[in-house]
């Protein structure tokens, strides 16, 4: 079958965080591990915004801190609630010390997953770039390798094959083991990093040096399930928006509208005033959810990170690693023993449940359904928070307590208790 | 800003074979037409009664083939390291 | 079997490149290096050969410790070897220099050359001369901009095709020779998977002045019998003519500049 | 491998004089070694050298006069039957001698495709610097010769100064004038070729025209037209085909033109397209974004038509009509059609 062609331990598809730290993972116990990435470089088609947490990644690479490509270590936790012409920000600091590590960071995806690569290059692994898997390899119903274009010469074998090749995976849709996203199980981001001197940006967003603000917010998509984020990046912030696809597609909207809008709120703009648009990117993000996660192994084969709907706001990253570590984990097992089938490679999907990451997606997602189906959170709450603050807040003479009377019956109208406390209920989800 | 001046920001090694791979068939079909509107660099255009697709400027999100009513658009991986480069990403 | 070297430069993405507006300089930060697009054709033209009669292709570069992702990449497309020349003291050559750099260490690693294949020229300093000196530093003949090659390894000749301005030459030429080769003369390949793995395999030579040894005088801006005394943006274009009134009076007057810089002529049957 | 001369051996001041290579094409002297006599008449002031213009060919020394008109001071002359073609061995053999029995400081070459090759090999042989496609020249105050050239397909202008002599340097066609031609006394020198079969290592079996094949005429045409949005639909398109015909370019389009098939996808000109460089370039209906603007900009002449006075292509345009294209355009081709004495119109 493969007579002239190589045959390694493992091939993992996809060099972002999942796949390198499964590579990693396996190539430090001695695997042989080819990683191949679609791009020019590891980080070429990924985007990001998001922090980057110091667990689990501190697990692989002690103290990486140190030597990785990070941006600003986040201090402050900033969250918006965005009306069409106000906004109320809430601004929360922690973690302002004086010296590393801190616990999360901001990064920039092509200079960080090329670093993070290359780490698992000096671990043995072979990485190959610019390398599109578009197909698996199966014999008797078992995955044997991958295609990557016509031919002979487009094959390569292993004993295990580990899609971790982002939310449009082939190595899942091919293996059957998940279908392609429907539009509510993916959100579309779209983002612009804008450069900006570094003291501006320190200035702006009220940081010391070197550290770093992350910024949410609802209120600015149509009421649809959605937000906009900032983070700040050394000289520059990245700058998007996100929002269901479904939802997008009930709105009619262009995506890259919602980011001019959000661009151009007065709460927004003059933190990115003269600032220089230096890339536009964007990228599906899984919403799926805990409870649509598909089965995330057969036979020689496993699927970690996005490919596996691992992502759950704001942790994505982290998950992504956490299920490529794990992965690499049974990998190292199955190949003790030989034995790299179904039954075998489940092992993956035990120790992932008992995680610390997938229990936090269990948590967060389980009031995912309401979310989606709850128009409130993303426009009228937004929308009323806008209204009541500006009310309260205009002085023409009118008494205060007039005000108050007038924000209750407003709220009782559009709202009404018994259903603020159930949305209340089904948002903690939204909680970090 | 401008969709092309965004554009113009990022790296495209465009490939010459399209990797939007669009089977037009039941677009007449299709009322709401999702691919035009969800594309955040516009690829597709509904023009005289045709889908015009073009592909350079494709940053490889994946939308279209996700709100396909129809299941007819499918999203290839440019060869070789081709297509959208993310400098930041 | 006939052996090859090709000779590579890793360029900047010249379409990548921006202009600071504030500086006017020319940033070349965080812009992607590649191989340069015409020594890619050669790489793909020395497959071809090796293809039909055998024998071994090796890639050869001057340049930074970075300059081994472009070797990578051509070692990839399915090339045997590869040698960088890599030491401060190459620096900052000029087209002599580099092109006395590139002779010796053929001459010293793989004189038993049969045909030298570089590009035309490389797309961030455009001077095309380089190819043309290593062929007289190694007194061997060289045909530029060409469009085809038929090797004959047994009659020691190649039948060459080469096109300069509207016109085709095919010219006969003796084994050894240089070529440069230009856009039109095939399609490069893109790399498949198993060159790929085979190629991260495959050892790079790196070489650098004391080991490639010889008169270290003659290497790099030293050697270079000219030199950059400065580098600045270009003038602003002045502001065109924008008429705006009467389209017949637009028209003439476009008319009368073009006739006047001869930019319409009067056609002569 | 010869060794190479260091720098500091060659005695600067015993090279004097200025020399311009003269090529021939299609059988007189090419303009664009006319304009280098032209460049080194404005040079003279500073540099007080000779100009002596070089021809070398089978019959040339006839040229010699219309030489001396354009500005040469000397001529010299190298005939034989084996520089009825160009090669680079024959050339570089010649030339290479004369040049070392005259020491002049400064050679200048045409950059032509042919020439470029000649004085790459010339100055490899000469072991002296050659400055590549220069479009300006200066003289600075040690008499040293400023050799001012584009970088990085033009967004740089660098300096380039050469240690040895003599001063090599090809200059890109139309950087200079001609001077007005006058009829001038000259010293003509012939030299005595000394070429022997064995001296060319390649053998020319064949020489022909050249097929332009595909949308290869593009990037190879003095004149490019291209299309864009404000044509509106497909059939429109037919004036501008008309007038492509008429002007005699090579039709081009922005990138949703060709989107929309209303011209080919090779046609295309721009970022992901092709770069175009002709002597004349029409941007019509199309507003100039960047990606078109990558592909155009370093046309010598770009005429611009559109109806928004705000379209970006009338920043950088040589000459804008702002109006509608449907008028504008057909007046055009009217006008070339009556100047081009009907010819094209059949």
């Amino acid at each position: 079958m493969h007579a002239d062609g190589e045959k390694f331990d493992a091939i993992v598809v996809g060099a972002g965080p999942a796949g390198t730290t499964a590579a990693l993972t396996m190539a430090k116990e001695g695997m042989r591990v080819a990683l191949l990435e679609r791009g020019e470089y590891p980080g070429a088609k990924n985007v990001f915004g998001g922090v980057l947490y110091r667990w689990p990644l501190e697990e692989i690479i002690p103290k990486f801190w140190e030597t990785a490509p990070l941006e600003r270590q986040i201090v402050d936790h900033r969250f918006m609630v965005m009306a069409k012409d106000s906004g109320l920000l809430m601004s929360f600091k922690v973690d302002g010390k004086d010296k590393a590590p801190y616990n999360g960071y901001t990064a920039i995806r092509a200079k960080f997953d090329r670093w993070y690569a290359s780490k698992a290059e000096e671990a043995g692994v072979l990485l190959a770039n610019s390398v599109a898997v578009d197909d698996v390899i199966t014999e008797n119903g078992k995955v044997v390798g991958v295609r990557a274009g016509q031919g002979a010469e487009n094959e390569l074998y292993a004993s295990v094959v580990i899609g971790a090749d982002g939310v449009n995976s082939s190595v899942a849709v091919k293996t059957g083991l998940r279908n392609p996203p429907d539009p509510d199980e993916v959100a579309i981001g779209v983002k612009e990093v804008v450069e900006l001197p570094s003291e501006t940006i320190e200035a702006r967003f009220n940081l010391r040096k070197g550290e770093g603000a992350r910024m949410e917010t609802i209120g600015c998509t149509h009421g649809k399930m959605g937000g906009g984020f900032i983070y700040t990046n050394s000289s520059s912030l990245s700058v998007g928006v996100v929002i269901l696809l479904s939802h997008l597609m009930e709105l009619q909207m262009k995506p890259y509208t919602l980011l001019d809008e959000f661009k151009s709120h007065q709460m927004i703009e003059p933190l990115i005033a003269g600032g220089k648009a230096k890339e536009y990117s964007a990228h599906l993000i899984p919403e799926a959810g805990y409870s649509r996660l598909p089965r995330l192994y057969g036979d020689g084969v496993m699927i970690v990170g996005d490919a596996a709907f691992l992502c759950s706001y704001p942790e994505g990253t982290n998950l992504a690693m956490a299920s490529g570590m794990i992965a690499g984990k049974a990998a190292l097992h199955a190949k003790k023993n030989n034995d790299f089938s179904a039954n075998s490679l489940s092992a993956y999907q035990k120790m992932l449940a008992e995680s610390y990451a997938m229990k936090e997606m269990k948590r967060k997602s389980s009031s995912h359904k309401q979310l989606i189906q709850n128009p409130r959170l993303f426009g009228v709450y937004p929308d009323l928070v806008g209204e009541l603050l500006a009310d309260m807040l205009h002085i023409n003479g009118e008494l205060k307590s007039l005000k108050h009377k007038r924000a209750i019956k407003k709220f009782r109208q559009k709202i009404g208790l018994l259903r603020a406390i159930r949305d209340a209920y089904s948002a903690r989800g939204m909680a970090p | 800003m401008k969709l092309e001046e965004r554009l113009f920001l990022d790296r495209f090694n465009v490939h010459e074979d399209n990797h939007l791979i669009v089977d037009t068939s039941k677009c007449t079909e299709c009322s709401l037409k999702p691919c035009t509107f969800v594309c955040p660099v516009d690829d597709y255009n509904w023009d005289g009664g045709k889908l015009i697709i073009s592909y350079e400027g494709c940053l490889e999100c994946g939308a279209c083939e996700v709100v396909c009513p129809f299941d007819k658009i499918k999203v290839m991986s440019p060869p070789a390291g081709k297509g959208v480069s993310f400098r930041f990403g | 079997m006939v052996n090859i070297i090709v000779c590579v430069k890793q360029v900047p993405d010249v379409a990548e490149l921006k202009i600071d507006p504030l500086t006017h300089n020319v940033v070349r930060e965080g812009v992607p290096s590649i191989v340069n697009p015409d020594d890619r054709i050669g790489v793909e033209e020395a497959l071809r050969i090796k293809e039909k009669y055998g024998g071994r292709i090796t890639i050869l570069s001057m340049g930074p410790p970075q300059a081994k992702a472009a070797l990578f990449e051509c070692l990839s497309m399915g090339t045997d070897d590869a040698i960088l020349l890599s030491d401060r003291t190459f620096a900052a050559a000029d087209t002599l220099a580099t092109a006395y750099t590139l002779a010796r260490a053929i001459k010293m690693y793989r004189n038993d050359f049969d045909l030298i294949i570089c590009g035309r020229r490389a797309i961030d300093a455009e001077t095309g001369q380089t190819g043309i000196q290593i062929a007289e530093q190694l007194e061997i003949p060289h045909l530029t901009y060409v469009k085809n090659v038929q090797v004959f390894p047994d009659e020691k000749k190649v039948v060459v095709r080469r096109e300069v301005e509207g016109q085709i030459e095919t010219i006969e030429a003796p084994i050894p020779i240089l070529l440069t080769v230009m856009e039109g003369l095939n399609k490069p390949r893109l790399p498949n998977l198993r060159e790929i793995i085979k190629s991260k395999k495959k050892e790079i030579r790196v070489v650098n002045a004391t080991e490639l040894g010889g008169d270290l005088s003659l290497y790099g801006l030293k050697g270079s019998p000219t030199w950059v005394a400065k580098v600045y943006p270009p003038p602003p274009k002045p502001g065109g003519t924008i008429k705006s009134g009467e389209p017949k009076e637009s028209v003439s007057e476009l008319i009368n500049i073009l006739a006047e810089k001869k930019l319409i002529v009067k056609r002569v049957e | 491998m010869m060794a190479q001369v260091s720098s500091a051996l060659i005695d600067i001041q015993s090279w004097r004089g200025v020399f311009v290579y003269v090529e021939m094409k299609d059988g007189k002297p090419r303009d664009a070694s006319l304009e280098l006599l032209g460049a080194s008449h404005k040079l003279k002031e500073s540099l007080q050298e000779e100009i002596t213009a070089v021809i070398l060919g089978k019959d040339v020394a006839e040229f010699a006069k219309i030489l001396a008109s354009y500005g040469a001071e000397k001529v010299i002359v190298a005939e034989h039957d084996m520089l009825g073609h160009y090669t680079s061995d024959a050339y570089t053999k010649v030339l290479s001698k004369i040049v070392l029995e005259n020491k002049p400081s400064v050679v200048f070459y045409p950059a032509t495709p042919n020439c470029r090759d000649l004085a790459s090999k010339m100055a490899a042989r000469l072991k002296t610097g050659l400055a590549a496609d220069c479009t300006d020249l200066k003289v600075n105050g040690n008499k040293q010769l400023v050799q001012i050239r584009p970088d990085f397909g033009g967004k740089d202008l660098s300096e380039i100064l050469t240690k040895t002599r003599p001063q090599m340097v090809t200059v890109r066609p139309g950087a200079f004038k001609k001077l007005q031609p006058k009829d001038s006394k000259v010293r003509v020198q012939k030299v005595k070729v000394d070429l022997k079969p064995e001296d060319m290592r390649v053998k020319i079996l064949n020489v022909e025209k050249a097929k332009i094949e595909g949308s290869d005429d593009l990037v190879k045409s003095q004149i490019v037209a291209s299309a864009g949005m404000g044509f509106g639909s497909r059939e429109n398109i037919a004036i501008f085909e008309e007038f492509v015909k008429a002007i005699g370019a090579s039709p081009g389009a922005s990138r949703p033109v060709v989107e929309r098939g209303w011209i080919a996808r090779d046609r295309q000109v721009g970022q992901s397209g092709k770069t175009v460089a002709p002597k004349l370039y029409f941007a019509i209906g199309i507003s100039g974004s960047v990606q078109h603007r990558v592909g155009m900009e370093n046309s010598e002449f770009i005429v611009a038509i559109n109806n928004d006075p705000n379209a970006p292509i009338f920043k950088f345009c040589n000459f804008g009509i702002v109006g509608d294209l449907f008028k504008v355009l057909p007046l055009i081709t009217e006008e070339v059609k009556k100047i081009k004495g009907n010819s094209a119109s059949s």
